[in-house]
């Protein structure tokens, strides 16, 4: 262990560091200044964010339970900016409402430890890593979730969220046992090589997909999705709908490719079906949702769906289009969430119905919403569409021309429920709009590194073509020959 | 920056100029309308550079360009016109620019309206000058998108209901067509070589058969459904009756070409074989669609719904005369194209302006308008001859060309087909004198419309920037129909090596 | 290992707990009932870990310390349900499962 | 021996196991279920885990399951009943648990286990030095990530708790 | 020869439309008229002089007019054989028209400033004769079928737009509608034959076609269809086409209505010139007509035409407007020329009747352009249509009378008349080549001076009616047009024809039929007594024959119940059944099955929302159960 082994992990330290900072600045601040701590925080992980770009090298410490390599250092970045922005449009909301409970300085503690874990989870080197990872991620999640103690609904969210969430870990820790049964160790990399194509490994591969595919909200392991969305806080819907599923997706991927190679005969049938019964369950399910968290909730799904045709690909070509597909997706969502959670702070407000006429009222979030959406639909030239093309394409390299058939009817469907709110938005009027307001300038910078992002990502080529290197050699090729024979 | 990237550019900046500087109607409509001009210049520019280049240069496509932009997926910006794109660039330029000058008056949101015509545009331009199927594709939902608000805000009627149905039917059918370029894309290593979009490059491999037979209908249905192709045509009739006018021009003049233009450059050029396969089943789709929309025209009232469904009879030509499979008819398609475009333009400009004056759109409403407005009864007359295909009108030159090719063919089916395509002429005829008859013609039959405003300026302009061309390609079709079937022969030669085997 | 006991018996009763485990979580009307299914779920699976390091691989403890890690996390786990249930409990003076179906469709 | 053993503490594992989902009484259940996980500890004992069975003893007799008792107290009388749910449910519950149980168990008798043969003793101390070594086969980071998984839930869990003073 | 000036008589007319329909509203009327008027003079004497310098100064080629080519440039290529060309074709027959077409048209418009004064579109009706006349000669000097077709449509819309000269008329409206629809109808079948002949027979050009040692001629028989060589079906889609322009049975329907034009209009288009064009078109494509399958498309002509003459001269003896039946007996007529087409051979004198009816069609237009124009003076005096208000007008309106008279005459085949020159030939052929359609023939002639007749007693004699302004004799704007059509329509018989107009273009010499003469001139004079014995002065002797007649009276009189039937088809069963069951097919089932499925999206969104039961437990069934079924798919079900 030396010093070098400490910069290849200072994602994870600093962020620790920052999380006993704030521990610290809890106990020794007064009532009165946390308001001033939310500028703080965000200002220390800014500097975070920025520190993250710096290169790193490829490492594996701790006996291989801690690797990292270019990509997961590149998703930890965009996890890093993700939150960011999460954190630049909650900053309102923090001094408005949480203040009250005094709360505050948890506040960035949760989110950070839940960030921590999904570090750890990513860079996870064994099972157990990942295991530790996931949970961590999740409990502080959990409790912002049910972080507004008073409101009932968060409440109910909380414990549906925890319940869910501990019958799904202890279905996936029976399907890893039973990997482990079979593979012969904890290590990903023993396990690659080890595994042989049998019963019980499917059994816990798929044990263990049903507990990851409960994170990333796939069908018919989703049902918590929309009411938990709908409970929670909007900002920890955002952080939910984008950061946690983000690095679980990134985290299956790997697992499914580098560490389950052997089975994926079988669990690319299991990709396919989930990835069809998750299309349809989201699209169809947000066809008809006057909530707009709960809507956004389905359209979280129906993308999860769409990621899944990265993955059925189990290539290069899965990795990159995933990584990419999850990066435009972060900020297409961030997007779309942060206008909603402007105007809940706003005036709490949250259907459709009172979204009629905001074009007329308020442009500029009317334009951010629909920029936002357009980009979840997929329509050209908004990043979203790059993204979805470059699935397809995964899909399609395969061969799986009937799933990317059935991915475009789910277009064409999300389309309608997409088209929704810009319907209430630009095309109708009501009786009494929501006023103008104006948004202070955290949600700015949030709301505009959003649009940047999503008019930017997709057109901008060689962002796509960094991911592709990146997502090199990341499959170890003597064992894909291996498989070979 | 090469005259054909310029063609999306300028669009562009329009936008900016607008979202920065287009507030209220003067400056938006001003704005919009030197952009468009710039537009019409550039297009006229283009039109005279391709002939220049023409003569000296005989590479398929001329000013091409071709940047790398997506390196793994071999995605380039490859651009480049021949007469086909250089003709349909200039028809998009002239229907933008009337469409300005109809939307002259806009007062609901005027920059908004401004704004998303011209992106629409600039979907258009982009569309036609690309070679490469990706960016193709990304130009083609750029056009059509900014529809969805264009009818959704302006529109009259059930406008949310249309809008929606319009952009769900469109946005699936392009759906369907990216599970066909995905298709090409991955058959176009074929013969060893790397995977590409590019069109040229797909054209040198060669697909075997069976791929070419499955994704033949899945592209040209991808396409088809934009040029109207019964059964697909339904959103047309409702989103064209609730589009506001200047829409209404751009989608049944530039937008619904798209279908055509994709189909020739697209599902003819790379899957010939397919083609042939296909071809019969389809002539039995497009000759009903031509022979249906004219007889379910004859029944409607609103002068809107009477030009849809005669625009779906129509472009069933287009795609009729595409699947002749022959020059000649390929020609015709174009040329089609071409006419229909500038003609129901027209049609629509004039219905806007009578819709304007009257507040109906009934034609049962009205009465003798030809005493009262003369100049737009007139003129509406002479687009309906233009329509039925009177000689002296583009018409005429499109239905010939699409004629004379289908009777190319001998065996029963094709001259059954062409037959009852012929046929359609006929009931053009019935359909448009049954309006003329009813609606300028006779007593003046309300008080209400006993005096309405005259004809403005800006209509006028916008009047014969529409007709000017209609009759020009119909007095004098030789050059343009030169530069279209010279252009034509190298995207015929796959079709034609086959038909001669 | 246990003398004559083999690992097939011994998963048998571990499966057999995790089902018991399961029915419980869906049958259950009270949410800390539901809590205490979910420590047989969690249990099953550490006597998978244990049963298996002790059979198959004994010379690497990874399935005991992943087993120590679980009990850990299902306290941590355990504390925080409770804590929310609890909270359930001030707002709604009840803890049976129907009070958290306000949100549904 | 140790086979009558070994059946005895599974059946109390499972019978208790199955007592605890069951029983109305939701303080009975508590006993009922730590009367299973004691029986588990015994099994983990028998293996020679008797570090794992001393933590299972204390974390969940010691921990778990007083929390659960407290809540309980919290909440309900001590006599408290559970609602009971419908016949059809829990037949329906028994026969889809059942269900997964064959699917599962049919699983693991397809699979062939290569039992090791050697057995290797396993001292507490061996735990200790596995937790804090940081090679191969070494827990330390796992061990330390679990501490900030703790303070977590620890801050989650009086955050939630402490909730409705200050409003 | 250079005859290259030609195009002007092409270009004038076009230049006065667009004159005059660019700036309709800033001429003043008498302006216009003039401009109208001088340029028709113009292109007349351009005619005639062409006339004069192709017949008499250009020289033949071994002995037989040739065709020569004004001018001619490629308009639109469809392949390298296949190309539409626009040019000046002078020939014989093109030249005769040249003359005819100017001749009538300049009458037309002279006599039209008198007859159109103080009408509100006086300068737009100028503006739609210029373009009239522009359309009709670029047919006749059409080079090649497709130029035809185009000036034939043209020819259609301007005969619509004068048909609906009185726009706000609904009569006016219906027969425009109709004359375009029902000759767009027949030339939907031109058209078919147009294109069949392009593709088999290689070219559109006459010189080609034409041609009888040319292939399109020699191969005939080299595809069929339906037992007929598939050249002939060209040839006859083609003489449908000529059929619904020159108003044949069965679809002359729209001729009669097409006479609620202005009079002059009816007089240019509806009489003499566009009517013929049907005739016009045989004669041009004659040698394919004649040699195509020992002309069996000619047969079809020929019987075509008779039964058209007969049917047409049957319902004009009880009609009552005075132009219908004008126009009944232009059918009739028309009727007659293409019979004589029909039943012509090619060469020398077996070409008589194609010689006989190109002369029935000089001399036709010259008297049917007499008897419409002097009965739109009548009306024009008198403001009605109908014979039941009119009577003894003889001293009102001499010249109109003396005029009348002599178009009657001559239309009768009153002997020295032209008329009575030119049908004679046309009975000579007929009872040459086809003998029962002789009798056809002879039997119209007696009908059409009886006609004829009834119409003139019954306006200028009979018994005088109460006017309510006494009407006037027309301003010599409209006099000098009667006169010098009344000359022409008797001098019209003595040029000798046969040495211009011929089916070979060979010169030869008519054997005057003394016996043949008389026959049909006594029948004639029976007519005309006839007549006279009717309706000289007011008798019941007609109501006593319509009621013997019974029945076919009432049959007759609603022309057959013609316009009834094509109504019935139209209206109920296109409009009303097919078309209206499409609209209501697109409405309900193609829309309403694309709405269907978004609606059934939306309400099974609506079924399966109960899935999201809001109970944690179903959802955690979900999750079990889920994933123990992907367990068991995938382990035993695949």
């Amino acid at each position: 262990m030396n010093i070098s082994n400490f910069l290849v992990m200072r994602h994870e330290i600093i962020l620790l560091v920052l999380i006993l900072f704030m521990l610290v600045l809890e106990v020794f601040t007064t009532t009165k200044n946390k308001k001033k701590l939310i500028n703080v925080a965000i200002g220390l992980f800014l500097i975070h964010t920025i520190i993250g770009f710096f290169p790193q090298e490829t490492a594996s410490l701790f006996g291989g339970s801690f690797k990292t390599y270019g990509l997961v250092h590149f998703f930890k970045n965009v996890l890093n900016f993700g939150v960011l922005i999460i954190l630049l449009q909650s900053a309102d909301w923090l001094r408005d409402k949480v203040a009250a409970y005094n709360k505050i300085p948890e506040f960035f503690i949760l989110l950070f430890s839940s960030l921590l874990g999904m570090y750890f989870m990513i860079s996870s080197g064994d099972f157990l890593m990942f295991y530790i990872g996931l949970e961590l991620s999740t409990l502080p999640l959990i409790a912002l979730i049910a972080y507004n103690s008073h409101d009932q609904r968060a409440t109910e969210a909380g414990i549906k969220m925890i319940l869910s969430a501990a019958l799904a870990s202890a279905i996936s820790l029976f399907g890893i046992s039973m990997l482990y049964a079979t593979g012969g160790s904890l290590y990903f990399e023993s396990i690659a090589t080890s595994l042989h194509e049998s019963n019980l490994a499917i059994f816990g591969m798929v044990l263990f997909f049903a507990g990851i595919g409960f994170k990333i909200s796939l069908a018919p392991f989703h049902f918590w999705t929309a009411d938990v969305y709908e409970g929670a806080p909007t900002q920890i819907t955002s952080y939910l709908s984008v950061i946690s599923k983000g690095a679980a997706v990134f985290i299956l991927m790997i697992i499914l490719f580098t560490v389950l190679p052997v089975l994926n005969e079988t669990w690319k049938i299991v990709v396919y079906i989930v990835a069809i019964a998750t299309m349809f369950t989201g699209n169809l399910f947000a066809l008809r949702q006057q909530n707009m968290k709960r809507f956004l909730a389905y359209s979280s799904i129906a993308q999860a769906g769409f990621m899944l045709m990265g993955i059925i690909n189990a290539d290069e070509l899965g990795i990159s289009t995933v990584v990419f597909f999850v990066l435009i997706y972060i900020f297409s969502n961030l997007g779309a969430f942060g206008v909603v959670q402007a105007i809940i702070n706003q005036t709490g407000k949250e259907n459709m119905e009172d979204y009629k006429g905001l074009y007329r009222t308020n442009p500029m979030l009317s334009l951010v919403l629909l920029l936002a959406l357009f980009s979840l639909a997929g329509i050209p030239p908004i990043a979203g569409f790059f993204g979805k093309f470059f699935l397809y394409t995964a899909a399609a390299q395969k061969g799986y021309f009937i799933l990317v058939f059935i991915a475009v009817v789910n277009v064409t469907i999300s389309l309608y429920y997409y088209l929704l709110p810009v319907r209430a938005m630009f095309l109708e009027t009501s009786e009494n709009p929501i006023p103008y307001f104006k948004s202070k300038n955290m949600m700015r910078a949030g709301l505009l590194l959003t649009v940047v992002g999503v008019l930017i990502l997709g057109l901008y080529s060689p962002l796509y073509g960094y991911i592709v290197e990146l997502s090199k050699n990341i499959i170890n090729p003597d064992l894909l020959t291996y498989l070979a024979k | 920056m090469d005259i054909l990237t310029l063609l999306v550019v300028v669009p562009f900046l329009t936008v900016l100029v607008l979202i920065f500087f287009g507030k209220g109607l003067v400056k938006s409509r001003t704005i919009t309308l030197v952009g468009s001009l710039v537009q019409f210049g550039l297009a006229l520019n283009l039109l005279f550079a391709y002939l220049k280049e023409r003569a000296i240069n005989d590479s398929i496509m001329l000013f091409s360009r071709d940047i790398m932009w997506f390196k793994s997926f071999n995605i380039h910006y490859a651009i480049g016109v021949d007469g086909v794109s250089v003709a349909l660039i200039l028809l998009t330029a002239i229907i933008v620019l009337a469409g300005v000058f109809i939307s002259w008056k806009i007062d609901q949101l005027p920059k908004e309206f401004f704004i998303f015509l011209v992106i629409l545009a600039a979907g258009v331009y982009g569309f036609f000058i690309s070679v490469d199927l990706f960016t193709m594709f990304v130009f083609y939902e750029i056009a059509v998108i900014p529809m969805y608000l264009l009818i959704g805000i302006w529109g009259s009627g059930p406008r949310e209901n249309s809008a929606m149905k319009l952009t769900l039917m469109l946005m699936g059918a392009s759906a369907v067509l990216l599970v066909g370029i995905l298709g090409l894309y991955f058959n176009s290593n074929a013969d060893g070589g790397a995977l590409t979009f590019n069109i040229f490059e797909i054209a040198k491999v060669h697909i075997s058969e069976d791929t070419q037979r499955l994704f033949f209908p899945i592209v040209f249905i991808g396409f088809a459904v934009i040029g109207a192709l019964f059964p697909f045509h339904t959103w047309s009739p409702s989103g064209h009756a609730s589009a506001p006018t200047a829409v209404s021009m751009l989608h049944a003049g530039v937008l619904m070409k798209l279908g055509g233009y994709g189909i020739f450059r697209v599902a003819m050029f790379l899957l010939p074989a397919g083609a042939l396969y296909w071809t019969n089943f389809f002539i039995v789709l497009a000759v009903i669609g031509i022979v249906y929309g004219a007889l379910a025209a004859i029944k409607q009232t609103d002068l809107k719904y009477i030009n849809a469904y005669s625009s779906v009879s129509h472009l069933g030509m287009v795609l009729f005369a595409l699947l002749m499979l022959n020059k000649t008819a390929w020609n015709g398609a174009i040329l089609q194209s071409l006419s229909h475009g500038f003609m129901t333009a027209l049609f629509f400009a004039l219905i806007g302006m009578i819709y304007g004056r009257t507040h109906t759109r009934d034609a049962t409403k009205m009465g003798g308008l030809l005493k009262i407005i003369p100049f737009i009864s007139m003129i509406y007359v002479v687009a309906g001859l233009a329509s039925l295909g009177l000689p002296g009108m583009s018409g005429f030159v499109a239905e010939m060309n699409i004629f004379a090719g289908a009777f190319q063919h001998t065996d029963t089916f094709h001259r059954v087909a062409s037959i009852l395509t012929v046929s359609a002429i006929v009931i053009t005829a019935v359909y448009i004198l049954r309006v003329v008859g009813m609606m300028l013609m006779g007593p003046i039959r309300f008080d209400e419309f006993k005096n309405l405003p005259k004809v403005t300026w800006y209509e006028r302009v916008g009047i014969y920037l529409l007709l000017i061309p209609v009759v020009g390609i119909g007095i004098a079709p030789m050059w343009l129909s030169n530069m279209i079937m010279d252009s034509i022969e190298p995207f015929f030669k796959g079709v034609e090596v086959l038909i001669n085997k | 290992m246990i003398e004559n006991i083999s690992i097939y018996e011994l998963l048998t009763v571990s499966t057999i707990l995790f089902f018991i485990g399961l029915y419980g979580f869906l049958t259950r009307k009270n949410l800390i009932a539901m809590m205490m299914a979910i420590e047989l779920l969690l249990n099953a699976a550490v006597i998978n870990f244990v049963v298996i390091n002790k059979y198959l691989f004994p010379d690497m403890l990874q399935g005991v310390y992943f087993s120590i890690f679980i009990i850990a996390v299902a306290a941590a786990e355990t504390a925080l349900a409770i804590s929310i249930i609890i909270n359930l409990y001030r707002l709604k003076t009840s803890v049976a499962i129907t009070e958290t179906e306000t949100m549904k469709y | 021996m140790e086979r009558v053993f070994f059946y005895i503490f599974a059946v109390i594992i499972i019978v208790f196991a199955i007592a605890s989902v069951t029983s109305k009484k939701i303080l009975r259940a508590i006993m009922y279920l730590l009367m299973s996980l004691l029986a588990i500890a015994a099994l983990y004992f028998m293996m020679d885990y008797a570090f794992l069975g001393a933590v299972q003893m204390a974390v969940y007799a010691g921990g778990i399951i007083i929390l659960f008792i407290f809540s309980v107290l919290l909440i309900h009388h001590v006599e408290g009943e559970i609602e009971e749910p419908s016949k059809m449910r829990k037949i329906g519950m028994a026969l889809l648990s059942l269900l997964g149980l064959g699917i599962s168990l049919a699983t693991i008798y397809s699979f062939d286990f290569k039992v090791a043969t050697k057995t290797a003793t396993t001292s507490v101390e061996n735990i200790g030095k596995g937790l804090l070594n940081y090679g191969e086969g070494g827990f330390i980071l796992p061990f330390e990530v679990i501490s900030i998984l703790l303070l977590a839930a620890m801050i989650g869990a009086i955050i939630i708790a402490k909730g409705r003073k200050n409003i | 020869m250079d005859f290259s000036y030609t195009i002007f008589i092409l270009l004038i007319p076009i230049t006065t439309f667009l004159l005059l329909g660019f700036f309709y509203n800033r001429i003043k009327p008498a302006v216009s008229g003039w401009i109208g008027v001088t340029a028709l003079t113009i292109v007349a004497g351009l005619s005639y002089y062409t006339a004069i310098k192709y017949f008499f100064y250009t020289p033949k080629l071994e002995g037989k007019y040739q065709t020569l080519y004004g001018i001619k440039m490629n308009w639109m290529n469809f392949t390298d054989k296949l190309h539409i060309d626009m040019g000046i074709l002078l020939d014989p027959i093109s030249i005769m028209m040249l003359v005819v077409v100017s001749t009538i048209s300049l009458m037309v418009h002279i006599y039209s400033r008198g007859y159109m004064d103080g009408d509100r579109g006086y300068t737009k009706f100028f503006a739609f004769l210029s373009l009239f006349t522009f359309a009709m000669m670029g047919l006749v000097v059409a080079t090649n079928l497709f130029q035809i077709y185009i000036f034939w449509e043209l020819v259609g819309v301007s005969s619509f737009l004068l048909i609906g000269y009185y726009y706000e008329k609904p009569s006016a409206v219906a027969a425009a509608k109709k004359a375009f629809i029902v000759t767009r109808f027949a030339d939907l079948g031109f058209l078919i034959g147009i294109l069949l002949m392009g593709y088999y027979g290689g070219s559109y050009d006459f010189g080609i076609l034409n041609n009888p040692e040319g292939a399109a001629i020699m191969n005939w028989a080299s595809s069929s269809f339906m037992g007929l060589s598939v050249i002939t079906w060209a040839l006859l889609l083609m003489f449908m086409g000529g059929a619904g322009k020159s108003a044949m049975f069965p679809l002359h329907i729209w001729l009669p209505d097409a006479m609620e034009g202005p009079t002059p209009v009816s007089a240019l288009i509806h009489a003499a010139t566009m009517v013929v064009a049907g005739v016009y078109l045989v004669a041009r494509m004659f040698p394919m007509f004649y040699f195509v399958e020992d002309g069996y498309a000619l047969h079809v002509v020929a019987w075509v035409g008779a039964i058209s003459s007969l049917i047409a001269a049957i319902i004009a003896l009880t009609q009552y407007d005075i132009k219908r039946v004008l126009a009944f007996s232009t059918m009739s007529q028309i009727g007659y020329m293409m019979l004589a087409l029909g039943v012509s051979k090619f060469d020398g004198h077996e070409g008589l009747g194609y010689m006989a009816s190109m002369w029935h069609l000089f001399t036709h237009a010259m008297f049917k352009a007499l008897l419409f124009l002097g009965a739109g003076s009548i009306i024009h005096a008198i403001h009605s249509n109908f014979m039941q208000d009119m009577g003894g007008l003889r001293k009102y309106m001499p010249i109109t009378h003396i005029t009348f008279l002599i178009g009657a005459l001559s239309i009768s085949g009153f002997p020295l008349t032209a008329g009575f020159f030119s049908k004679d030939e046309i009975l000579a052929a007929a009872f040459e080549h086809n003998k029962p359609i002789y009798f056809i023939t002879l039997f119209v002639a007696g009908l059409t001076a009886f006609y004829m007749f009834r119409l003139y007693f019954s306006i200028f004699w009979g018994k005088k009616k109460e006017y309510e302004h006494t009407p006037h004799e027309s301003p010599w704007s409209m006099k000098f047009p009667l006169m010098f059509l009344a000359f022409m329509s008797v001098a019209a018989g003595y040029i000798s024809f046969s040495e211009m107009v011929t089916a070979d273009r060979a010169i030869f010499h008519i054997h005057f039929d003394f016996v043949g003469a008389a026959i049909a001139v006594s029948v004639g004079l029976s007519g005309i007594a006839l007549a006279w014995f009717f309706y000289k002065k007011p008798t019941d002797y007609p109501e006593k024959i319509s009621t013997a007649f019974g029945r076919f009276y009432t049959w007759t009189f609603h022309k057959f119940y013609i316009d009834e039937l094509y109504l019935f088809i139209t209206r109920t069963i296109i409009f009303k059944y097919i078309s209206g069951s499409f609209a209501w097919f697109d409405q309900n089932v193609v829309d309403g099955s694309m709405r269907g499925i978004g609606n059934k999206t939306v309400s099974f969104s609506k079924l399966i929302k109960g899935l999201q039961s809001g109970k944690l437990q179903d959802y955690a069934v979900a999750f079990a159960g889920g994933a123990f079924i992907l367990v068991l798919i995938v382990l035993y079900v695949l």
